[in-house]
């Protein structure tokens, strides 16, 4: 989120795509339904599924899945085309600009509507309610990410924000929801096959900056790899490791998998679920880490499975970062309970074990603070150097300080910061940047420009135009020394640049001389190092619309994609509709959590939604002769089937089916609940909607695509 | 209609109660409180911060003598919603409502209403298992983590670290995440990615 | 004297259940009771409203009326509460509700209902506060702690408003004006016949 | 006359099995355990969208069970008794001989299941009564025991309600002279001794016959559907209601019953545990008996 959840207060119009907050983020509901009444700000949801969050809406855009970025750019267009754009805006900050409205201009309304189902009024309608109630407060969620274009889909999303100029303004940005409870800390340590933590990358520099943070010889690091070119390649993605297992797609790596780690996360999120099952089948050892047994204990029947009982976050201690990018501090509310032992004592003893803890543990001597030290000593990247252990501890007990509006503590001993410090927050006595972008306040002061990261100067391949990427001149934070853009900070400590000057000493230089040390340029809406550099449709893998496929074909087959060999075209296939002819897609529900293994095992979650089903529209339930609770088999492409209840609801249209994704435990009417360790299975049980989930993925980042498959409907 | 027919309360009376007015002793011992701004600021008026400051009751008294509170955030979504837990004894005895918590102001949805859940659960792991021809035993976590890491290094001495994935978690402390990608860094392979990804 | 009152804001119930775990959770209320619940009208479709439900603490309370043994009482702070020792379970107030909150745990004898459970504003029961029996058989007693019911408290968007009628009248007259779009709480059109 | 009767006899059995089944099928649509429990369409069926038809009955069955029918209840209790102690201060009992030829009236078995009915009865009666006016006893454990008595009695009833229905109910179809047995109030009225128009069985005791068995059955169906209260809830209010009102006639015919039997002619208890009525009765009080 650029803005946070509170921010949403200010804003005059709120747009929501592929985003059910009242179901996956209830309590943001609260800002939200602010922003709604007392601002009386329009309420757009775009949605396939008239979710919970379209009840509130004042205006429901229903969309066929996986066409947000042929909606988004038909928007622009319409905006542009009325002269609606924020000019000002356009010209000072960002860059590109020709060249995307040259794109855009394709997706006139009419286009729009045979792309995506919206009508042409309502298209008008909507850029209309935009343009005249700004800031728009623009939210997505894995609605929007979840297909194969999701890197342009999200992309489209914020250069509308910046066509409209609601970038860095209060009540405006782009506010993505995320998920679970520290996914964005989890991000920003960069858990993630590409990165490393602060996203650092996987060159050798970034290497050498973490070494030094953890005071270890590089080469003692790199000893440890197959390879220097293994040491700054990607690793195995959660999306599609099972590959590396199963080694019937093509794969790029040094061996197969042999064994896994699982610590903390569920499995049956994974779409193609069957094949993961299949996976954890191979596995010479498999290892769960987690206060439940998951279905990962259930459906892996080999005895290479060790179960190690993790303590709930209720019982430790450590900072979690929220989507508002605010980080606040667990503190522990009872010891482990059983013979669970914490996530740090459970690392602890492995390390030990392995041989390493002598040097992994070398700066950390007290658990967790000293952790969160090295964080702070590392992660310059995103600022989280200023939140120490202690003021966000401070933070913690100073709640009633903090104002709700926009979060600043008046008075009190965090007088002034701004709720849990959002990153950046450059130093210790930074108060944090509530708002990304904003350059109507000191940087000092929370204010910050767009970052510079790709030069100073660029030439467009699509034109051959030539464009500065630094901000125009007198656009810049109050304070700045240099009043307009200006490159990233390097060489102020020699041979180091602002990101890893582990002295910190060039980050407070930039922040003494009013500056940001990323320096101020402009936001691009052509991203060169893409496929597509300007964000275009491109139609589902699994497309329900033939025609359309030649028009807007999907890419080439990417090799080595996270290890694995990425099926596009040879994948894309219009004739496929003929026999799967409805839209498959999924989501959440309040009552669970992502693959449920911690909802299903609490009994007042699992009365209040103790079953799987799957949301069929009256008409077609009608068609396929299916009525309320009769059991239905869900074929996917990929041929696997699940039995799972009818749910007859207008909530869905005629061409799509909706299945909440948090069950498991069940398959075609076997149940796995006898694998369950004796006791420890969880109430409900249900068929993985994940199962029947398509082939699919990212071109940039690997997402699976969940939301745009098809599939087949049967009565059972 | 004729609900409003029935016996109404002889006026003055504390206690009501239908086809005979009685007075129970035990009802009318009891402290009735001047609840209404304490109510209000927390329930109603969380938008309407005013009443805040009212939030005063005039009798209260504590349910759980000599319990502290601790404060934490909630384990299920990222909205980050603050938790009171008391404590009493060590043990979790009731979730109270954060109202001052500056995002959630004491709200919840129906998963981190039940947050203490997560601790009484009777489902949750209780000690280290491994599974032996097809059934679940029982292990020490010095024999788990002994036969674990045997294995592993077993396994990276044939087939080398990348024959290791590490799927890390978004639902740890953000210092753990930490430790999971600096593991994985330590033990020689980008083999990590959690749920981030999808 | 606070009149204590339930009023459960349409526009602002987003059916999140967070009222109904609240209530559990925090008494130990038994699998299959709800003194709670949040039901949904025009589920799907344009106009879908959601309401949360429970014991509305009525002034008149038909249930007090017809209970044949007088175990349902109104204290002075207008919050109904049943005296489970008293309750022999009959159903008489179930059927007198009109929002079904009388709730009845299967009983040991022949399946027959076992004393009528139902919510209690987070107020307890008769027996001495705080004290074993009541916390067993009634939960939490927020009221005499000065404190909140649960399920207000905790609701998610605020929806729920609990606590001395006239407060929350004005919190709720306060934000329909800023809606600016009238009275739409649930039940006024029937109630002034404006339907 | 006769086809006409047994025609109207019909029309109330089909109304009991209609009854019976039209409150199951009103009950909401059936789903398996939880689902049902806890799915919103269900409670929006049982409460109709809470401004819906709550309001049809839920108003007069609080109205009644609140102020009338306790009320009419203590007026029978205390009514009823009164009168026939005043009947048997000014009238007096009828005293027939009980010596001479004896006349078998009841067979053993009918003995039997008449008292096991009997019993049965009269718990759910007293038991009933006790749970109407629970809040003099204060409630709690003892009325909670009379309202399980009052279960396992209505249970124990059923059996010999059928099985009495069906050993009397050919000599209980009205005929002519019981016109006349009503007008003169079965002589009750006045001291003298003389025939009264009665067969086998008086008007009064066919009264009472089809109220016990076809309404004791009706109490039974109504009662399970209170009990199990799984029907749309309008349909339970009305079983409460109309379980209220038989509940009161079949409360003045109870008394009225024990008091014929065991005050108003003295010794006519023993023909129920004997079998035999003395000649001299039966000729006065069932003088149109065609015995033997």
């Amino acid at each position: 989120m650029t803005n946070s959840l509170n921010d949403i207060r200010h804003a005059k119009s709120m747009i929501f795509i592929g985003s059910n907050a009242t179901e996956a983020h209830p309590v943001s509901m609260q800002h939200i339904l602010h922003a709604k009444e007392v601002n009386n700000a329009p309420l757009i949801v775009v949605d396939p599924r008239f979710t919970k969050l379209a009840a509130k809406a004042t205006e429901y855009v229903r969309i066929r899945p996986g066409t947000d970025c042929a909606f988004m750019m038909g928007l622009i267009n319409e905006i542009i085309a009325n002269g609606w754009e924020d000019k000002e805006f356009i010209r000072t900050r960002v860059a590109g600009y020709e060249e995307m409205v040259e794109v855009a201009k394709h997706y006139t309304p009419e286009v729009v509507e045979n792309i995506t189902g919206i009508p042409a009024k309502q298209t008008r309608r909507v850029a209309d309610i935009l343009a005249k109630s700004r800031p728009t407060s623009l939210t997505w969620c894995m609605g929007g990410t979840q297909h194969h274009i999701g890197s342009s889909i999200t992309r489209s999303f914020c250069i509308l924000q910046l066509v409209l100029g609601n970038m860095g303004k209060s009540g405006g940005g782009t506010n993505i929801f995320r998920g679970h409870d520290n996914v964005q800390g989890a991000t920003d340590m960069c858990v993630l096959a590409d990165n490393l933590p602060g996203y650092y990358g996987l060159a050798e520099g970034s290497w050498k900056h973490w070494c030094r943070v953890w005071d270890v010889d590089y080469d003692s690091i790199a000893s440890r790899f197959a390879s220097k070119e293994w040491m700054e390649s990607k690793g195995f993605s959660l999306a599609r490791w099972y590959e590396g297992v199963l080694g019937e797609e093509k794969i790029e790596s040094p061996s197969p998998i042999k064994a896994m780690i699982q610590w903390g996360c569920g499995s049956n999120s994974n779409s193609q679920y069957n094949r993961v099952v299949k996976a954890l089948n191979m596995l010479d050892l498999l290892v769960v880490i987690d206060p439940f047994p998951t279905i990962v204990a259930a459906v892996t029947k080999t005895d290479n499975i060790y179960l190690l009982p993790s303590a709930s976050q209720y019982e430790t201690s450590g900072s979690v970062t929220s989507t508002s990018r605010q980080i606040q501090w667990r503190f522990k509310v009872v010891d482990p309970v059983y013979d669970s032992k914490d996530d740090y004592e459970i690392m602890s003893l492995l390390v030990s074990k392995l041989g390493f803890a002598d040097e992994f543990y070398k700066n950390i001597k007290e658990v967790p603070e000293d952790i969160t030290r090295e964080i702070n000593k590392g992660t310059l990247t995103i600022g989280y150097n200023g939140q120490t252990p202690e003021r966000i501890k401070a933070h913690m007990e100073n709640w009633h300080t903090f104002d709700i509006d926009d979060l600043q503590a008046k008075g009190g001993p965090c007088d002034g910061d701004y709720y849990g410090m959002p990153w950046p927050c450059w130093t210790t006595e930074h108060p944090g940047t509530p708002i990304l972008y904003d350059i109507s306040k000191p940087v000092a002061k929370g204010g910050l420009p767009f970052r510079n990261r790709f030069g100073d100067v660029t030439t467009y391949v699509m034109t051959g135009r030539e464009e500065g990427q630094l901000a125009a001149k007198g656009v810049c934070n109050p304070g700045s020394e240099v009043q307009g853009g200006y490159s990233e900070f390097k060489e102020v400590v020699p041979g180091t640049n602002w990101k890893t000057d582990l002295s910190q000493e060039t980050i407070k230089n930039a922040i003494n001389r009013g500056m940001a040390p990323f320096g101020n340029a402009r936001a691009r809406c052509v991203v060169w190092n893409f496929p597509d550099q300007v964000p275009i449709h491109r139609e589902p893998l699994h497309s329900p619309r033939p025609d359309l496929v030649e028009k807007y074909p999907t890419y080439e087959d990417k090799a080595n994609h996270f290890r694995v060999e990425t099926r596009y075209k040879s994948e894309q296939n219009p004739d496929l509709v003929k026999q799967y002819p409805y839209v498959l897609t999924t989501g959440r529900q309040v009552e669970h959590m992502g693959g449920g293994a911690e909802t299903r095992s609490s009994k007042y979650l699992s009365e209040l939604q103790p079953e799987m089903y799957v949301e069929i529209n009256p008409r077609l339930a009608n068609d396929l002769g299916i009525r309320k609770g009769d059991m239905v088999i869900v074929e996917s492409p990929e041929g696997a089937k699940i039995t799972v209840k009818a749910f007859i609801t207008p909530r869905v249209d005629e061409k799509t089916i909706f299945l909440p994704f948090h069950f498991a435990g069940t398959l075609m009417g076997e149940s796995y609940l006898k694998d369950y360790p004796e006791g420890h299975a969880p109430y409900v049980l249900g068929d993985p909607g994940n199962t029947v989930t398509n082939y699919g993925y990212d071109i940039i980042t690997q997402i699976q695509a969940t939301k745009d498959g098809l599939c087949k409907v049967t009565r059972a | 209609m004729a609900i409003s027919k029935h016996r109404k309360p002889a006026p003055g009376k504390t206690v009501s109660s239908g086809r005979r007015v009685t007075l129970n002793p035990k009802v009318a011992r009891r402290s009735f409180l001047k609840l209404s701004a304490a109510t209000a600021a927390l329930s109603g008026a969380a938008m309407t911060t005013k009443l805040t400051g009212k939030a005063v009751a005039a009798e209260a008294t504590p349910a759980y003598k000599d319990s502290e509170t601790v404060r934490t955030i909630c384990t299920y979504c990222a909205v980050g919603c603050g938790i009171e837990a008391e404590v009493q004894n060590g043990v979790w005895v009731r979730q109270e409502v954060a109202a001052d918590h500056p995002v959630s102001r004491g709200a919840h949805c129906c998963k981190g209403a039940g947050a203490i859940d997560m601790v009484i659960s009777e489902k949750r792991l209780k000690n280290p298992m491994k599974r032996v021809n097809g059934k679940w035993t029982n292990l020490t976590w010095d024999q788990a983590i002994d036969e674990i890491t045997a294995k592993l290094t077993e396994i990276r001495d044939n087939n080398g670290p990348d024959a290791l994935h590490f799927n890390g978690s978004a639902k740890v402390s953000t210092e753990m995440a930490y430790l999971q990608r600096k593991f994985a860094a330590f033990w020689g392979s980008n083999n990590i990615d959690h749920q981030a990804r999808i | 004297m606070a009149r204590m009152r339930f009023l459960c804001d349409t526009e602002r119930c987003i059916d999140c259940s967070g009222c109904v775990v609240a209530c559990k959770e925090g008494n130990h209320v038994p699998v299959g009771i709800n003194r709670r619940r949040v039901i949904t009208m025009k589920q799907g479709e344009p106009g879908e409203k959601s309401l949360s439900i429970a014991c509305m603490h009525c002034s008149d309370a038909p249930c007090i009326a017809v209970c044949p043994v007088d175990a349902i009482y109104q204290r002075d702070d207008g919050i109904v509460l049943v005296d489970k020792k008293t309750c022999i379970g009959c159903g008489y107030c179930f059927m007198a509700c009109p929002f079904g909150a009388p709730q009845f745990p299967k009983g040991n004898v022949f399946g027959a209902r076992g004393a009528m459970d139902k919510c209690t504003f987070c107020a307890g029961g008769p027996e001495e506060n705080f004290g074993k029996e009541e916390t067993q058989l009634y939960g939490q007693n927020r009221i005499a702690e000065g404190k909140v019911p649960l399920c207000a408290s905790m609701c998610a968007t605020k929806a729920l408003l609990a606590g001395d009628g006239s407060v929350v009248a004005d919190v709720y007259r306060d934000r329909v004006f800023k809606r600016g779009s009238g009275v739409n709480a649930w039940g006024w059109s029937k109630a002034y016949d404006k339907s | 006359m006769r086809r006409l009767i047994a025609s109207g006899v019909l029309i109330m059995i089909v109304y009991a099995v209609v009854l019976v089944i039209s409150t199951a099928i009103a009950a909401p649509t059936s789903m398996d355990g939880l689902t049902r429990l806890f799915s919103p369409e269900y409670y929006a069926e049982l409460y109709g969208g809470i401004t819906g038809d709550w309001q049809k009955y839920g108003g007069p069955f609080t109205y009644l069970t609140s102020d009338i029918f306790w009320k009419i209840y203590l007026g029978i209790i205390c009514v009823v008794p009164a009168v026939f102690f005043l009947h048997y201060i000014a009238v007096g009992p009828k005293v027939f001989s009980h010596e001479g030829p004896q006349i078998r009236f009841f067979s053993r078995f009918t003995i039997v299941i008449h008292w096991l009915g009997a019993i049965a009865f009269v718990t759910c009666a007293v038991s009933g009564l006790l749970m109407i006016f629970g809040s003099f006893v204060g409630g709690g454990g003892f009325i909670r025991f009379a309202r399980y008595a009052h279960i396992v009695a209505a249970l124990v009833f059923v059996i010999p309600g059928i099985i009495m229905f069906l050993t009397w109910v050919k000599d209980m179809f009205p005929t002519l002279y019981d016109i006349k047995w009503i007008f003169i109030l079965g002589g009750y009225l006045s001291k003298q001794k003389k025939p009264i128009p009665a067969g086998k069985y008086n008007a009064g005791q066919k009264a009472w016959f089809w109220l016990s068995t076809l309404g004791g059955l009706t109490m039974a169906a109504t009662g399970y559907i209170i009990w199990e209260m799984g029907m749309a809830l309008d349909t339970v209010r009305i079983s409460a209601i109309i379980h209220n009102i038989l509940g009161i006639g079949l409360m003045a015919f109870l008394l009225t019953h024990m008091y014929m039997s065991l005050f108003a002619i003295k010794g006519a208890i023993q023909s129920m545990i004997t079998g035999y009525k003395s000649k001299d009765e039966v000729d006065h009080l069932h003088s149109r008996y065609k015995y033997e």
